[in-house]
């Protein structure tokens, strides 16, 4: 267990991990799931970057006659600048049906758009379909 | 109970993972598997092989740089998926602070963001094209300038914000990023290279180096432009108002 | 990298992530958020990693808090209590707009 | 070889760019968005097909492309080897398929304004699982399945109709959190290799270092694509979304997206983690006893539906469970069965969703007691129907039958009879959901009021892709020879 106090950014980012899901699941409302999707995303993220790091590394960047032996590694850096992109894009999408989702059920509450979904469903499943 | 159950999974899983990130390598040891394997090339060849000072753009625009194609028909995707749950905007149908707003911002921050608008527009252009000897790059400008353009919205409305770029020209630049990679990389098969080599096989060998730069500066500033038209137009679409009868037509 | 620093900036990340998770407040949640937009980003500036730091602070402080912004802007800023009656959707939403 | 080196790239770029390009056409020329988005189609799926001059299931019949002119471990490889391209031919023909049946579909669905957004994501979600199956590189793998998760929510939620969007909104939470999932155990498996590059790991892996963070990435990932393939106690979003989406966005869904998230298991398991490990044979012990739960699940939930697209749906839960058992039992046989199932699944859930939007595009008609008589207004779709139907119970001269004749030979020869029970008591189980369907569609006189006058069949560009579909159940089930030996021989290498 002595390697976690080595590896305590890696902690953290599974505690973080950890309320991220928490908000997504329990958390009824729909604005607290997102913001648990981008807390979840971001503590992998912070997984990823700690696990570049090299003991007394600097940034990748030539010039000024920077050591490539004591740089930290670059390839979490360029995957993760792919995770803030897909992060912020899943973001816009479920914030763009949660504003559909809103004008048509005017609620945020995921409980309550299950009884809806009850209520809707209860005539045999038809009509409200589409076509 | 539900709840129960729910948090009881949770902390399942929290004790599981701090368990695994116990037994991962000790985090900075320069002898872990990441900082052993296959990133010498990328420190000490990326500068001659790429061209570039900044390893993170050489790795993200060359050795990896098909997974920036990707990366920027994401954001793309986010786009299509606002707009076809939302719709377009439509003129003079915005519904956001401070469009339809009571409240007007105070002159004092409209004055702030004049003053302050064009150094983040300067700034941006700065990370877009200095991203290959210091930290920036396309991606990163382009959100800054999608964040000093917010900025502006906040304080002007986003209808004026909007307007600054003509809409066939939002439209048309909404697909330069992976347009910009795929004729950039469609270049080099023409004589025969891999895709996205940033080269013209055709031409002479001292013309290369020079190709390479004018290709990289080309696709950095098409993802810069494109990801902050995206932005915008994500945000346009966001704050539209909704047509009668509670869907958007 | 064992400094007090890091030490001090993990446990802020840890604090405003339960702060933005309990908050009723949904516009209190979305700032806070960007504050651990804010702090993610001053970590990574300390890991050596300016690119990443750069773009966290424009994209999940900035863009992403626009985003949210607009969105509780478009829909209600509380959360709802269990047991209150439900408003009916269509154009009514006045009530809890900021 | 000359061209046909390039001839990976080219069929996952074109439809991606030209998905791109679509803003920018809609803004003049809103017409021109379908032609266009089925011409780029139709190339990949020519030059799909034409990779199979080159690639053979051979140790050394693979294509490998290595992007930018890196090699490998430093750069992304693409690597086509035979059941990848077999994969590819699948999603690129149905794809196509697809499309055309949605132009008279979609072209009543949405108005103007709308349609570019929906020809752009339907290209960008073939073009995502054509680059998520042909990747060397699991990161690269990550990003496909995000271009596809997106546009897949957008798409179920195009309508936008009310429970539309609630269930491309219960889609996206169950996704999202999954694609994290995917993330995490990427990252642990970076950590405990230094490596991103399939081929690379799996050597790395053979050594057996840091053995629970990769156990425990592969449990992640188990979990991940599993929301993604619907595996039984993770399904609960497909029904809403698979039968509420437009019934061609409903067909890709269920013949494609959730056959890609089960062929990306296969991929980690013997591509990535190698069949060999302790991880992935304690992994499939639990996936197999999970998989087989889920046909039986399935094809009970299938009987009771009331609501024809719902039906179709439990049905997909079920036979995703029939492609994941054949997985994990793991040998030669129940392999080819596997991959044999995805082409057969695909086609004949394709054919099933497509003769559902038939229905509801002429007269409306969604719940099967409405179905009663059906072939006396629309007879080519019904009889489209049974064909399809007969693969999906398994009755011999169709795919069906030699997919499922594979998978029991395979779980027969692993000593797993149980599972062999399994299968046949699935066969049973779709006999009844199906066979009820066909027995009201020609033998039950129509109740009053319905299918009285009003239109008929559908339009041709409807009716052509449901009618090849279903007969390319019957001719690659009576031609098996083509292809079934050399699948047989991919699996061998996988293993």
């Amino acid at each position: 267990m002595d390697r976690l106090l080595d590896n305590y950014h890696y902690a953290a980012a599974a505690i973080l991990f950890c309320i991220g899901l928490y908000s997504v699941i329990v958390r009824p409302n729909i604005i607290k799931k997102i913001i648990g999707l981008n807390i979840m995303e971001t503590s992998v993220f912070l997984l990823l970057v700690s696990m570049g790091w090299k003991d007394g590394g600097i940034a990748p960047i030539h010039g000024g006659g920077a050591e490539a032996a004591a740089m930290v590694n670059p390839i979490p850096q360029a995957l993760i600048l792919t995770g803030i992109v897909v992060a912020v894009s899943t973001t816009a999408v479920a914030l763009s049906l949660v504003i559909l989702l809103y004008r048509q059920y005017g609620t945020l509450d995921v409980d309550r758009l299950m009884k809806e979904e009850e209520s809707e469903s209860a005539p045999a499943g038809a009509g409200s379909g589409e076509g | 109970m539900k709840k129960v159950i729910s948090l009881c999974f949770i902390g399942a899983l929290g004790v599981l993972l701090l368990m695994v990130m116990a037994s991962m390598p000790r985090m900075g040891d320069p002898q872990s598997p990441t900082n052993t394997r296959v990133i010498d090339r990328y420190l000490e060849g990326a500068e001659e092989e790429t061209g570039t000072e900044n390893v993170i753009t050489g790795v993200i625009l060359n050795y990896r740089g098909y997974d920036t194609m990707g990366e920027v028909t994401v954001i793309f995707t986010g786009l299509a998926a606002v707009l076809a749950v939302l719709g377009r905007e439509r003129r003079g149908r915005i519904h956001a602070y401070p469009d339809r707003s009571p409240i007007r911002p105070s002159i004092i921050v409209r004055s702030a963001v004049s003053f302050l608008l064009p150094f983040i527009v300067l700034f941006s252009l700065y990370t877009v094209l200095h991203g290959e000897i210091s930290p920036g790059g396309g991606f990163q400008g382009g959100a800054v300038l999608a964040a000093g353009m917010f900025v502006f919205a906040a304080a002007f409305g986003l209808w004026r914000a909007g307007r600054t770029v003509p809409p066939w020209l939002r439209y048309a630049v909404e697909g330069a990023a992976p347009v910009t990679f795929f004729l950039v990389g469609a270049a080099g098969l023409v004589g025969g290279a891999e895709f996205l080599t940033y080269m013209l096989p055709k031409a002479s060998a001292g013309l290369q180096p020079s190709l390479r730069t004018w290709m990289t500066l080309l696709v950095e500033g098409g993802i810069g432009a494109g990801g902050a038209m995206i932005f915008l137009s994500i945000l346009m679409a966001m704050a539209r108002e909704e047509d009668a009868g509670g869907q958007a037509a | 990298m064992s400094d007090a620093l890091s030490l001090v900036l993990l446990a802020l990340l840890v604090v405003t992530a339960l702060a933005a998770t309990l908050s009723r407040d949904l516009l209190a949640a979305i700032i806070v958020f960007s504050g651990y937009s804010l702090v993610m980003a001053l970590l990574w500036q300390r890991l050596q990693a300016p690119d990443l730091a750069l773009t966290e602070a424009a994209v999940g402080a900035g863009v992403t808090t626009v985003l949210f912004v607009t969105a509780i802007f478009k829909t209600q800023r509380m959360e709802e209590e269990a047991g209150r009656k439900r408003r009916r959707g269509g154009g009514e939403k006045e009530e809890g707009r900021p | 070889m000359g061209a046909y080196r390039h001839f990976p790239i080219l069929i996952i770029a074109v439809p991606l760019v030209t998905a791109v390009l679509m803003p920018a056409l809609s803004y003049r020329r809103e017409r021109l968005c379908m032609p266009v988005a089925a011409a780029a189609l139709s190339l990949s799926t020519m030059l799909t097909f034409l990779l199979y001059r080159v690639v053979r299931p051979a140790a050394d019949g693979y294509l490998s492309y290595h992007l930018g002119g890196w090699d490998p471990p430093w750069g992304i490889e693409i690597k086509v080897d035979f059941a990848g391209l077999f994969m590819l031919s699948v999603i690129c023909s149905i794809s196509l398929l697809c499309l055309l049946y949605s132009r008279d579909y979609i072209g009543r669905e949405l108005e103007g304004g709308r349609a570019f957004a929906y020809y752009s994501l339907f290209l960008l979600l073939s073009a995502s699982m054509l680059g998520f199956t042909a990747t060397g590189d699991i990161f690269n793998m990550f990003v496909f399945m995000e271009i596809l998760a997106l546009s897949s929510y957008a798409l179920v939620a195009v309508t936008g109709r009310r429970n539309a969007v609630r269930a491309a909104f219960k889609y996206l939470l169950m996704g999202a959190p999954s694609s994290i999932m995917v993330l995490l155990a990427i990252a642990l498996l970076y950590s405990a290799t230094g490596s991103l590059n399939m081929a690379q790991l799996k050597e790395l892996l053979a050594e057996g270092a840091y053995s629970r963070v990769v156990f425990a990435s592969l449990v992640l990932m188990v979990m991940g694509f599993g929301v993604k393939a619907a595996l039984f106690p993770l399904h609960s979003w497909l029904p809403d979304a698979h039968s509420i989406a437009p019934s061609p966005i409903s067909a890709m869904l269920s013949g494609l997206v959730v056959e890609v998230a089960a062929f990306a298991l296969l991929r980690l398991f013997l591509s990535v983690y190698g069949s060999g490990s302790g991880a992935v044979s304690g992994t499939s012990e639990a996936l197999g006893v999970i998989a087989a739960a889920g046909v039986l699940f399935g094809g009970f939930m299938a009987i009771f539906q009331k609501d024809f697209k719902m039906m179709i749906a439990y049905s997909t839960i079920s036979h995703i469970g029939y492609i994941v058992l054949g997985i994990s039992i793991m040998n030669e046989q129940a392999l080819t069965g596997a991959l044999y199932h995805l082409l057969d699944h695909g086609l004949a859930k394709g054919c099933f969703f497509l003769c559902a939007g038939a229905f509801i595009y002429q007269r409306g008609y969604r719940r099967i007691d409405e179905l009663k008589g059906a072939a006396r207004r629309m007879p080519m779709t019904c009889t489209a129907f049974a064909l399809a139907a007969l693969s999906v119970i398994g009755i011999p001269p169709t795919a069906g039958f030699i997919s499922k004749w594979y998978l029991i030979w395979g779980s027969v020869a692993g000593g797993k009879y149980l599972y062999a029970a399994v299968y046949l008591i699935g066969s049973i189980l779709a006999a009844a959901y199906c066979l009820r369907v066909v027995y009201y569609m020609f033998f039950v006189a129509p109740p009053p009021g319905v299918w009285e006058g009003g239109p008929g069949e559908a339009p041709p560009l409807m009716v052509v892709p449901v009618w090849v579909l279903s007969l390319a159940t019957l001719v690659m089930g009576a031609a098996s020879f083509v292809v079934i030996n050399r699948l047989q021989e991919a699996a061998r290498l996988l293993l």
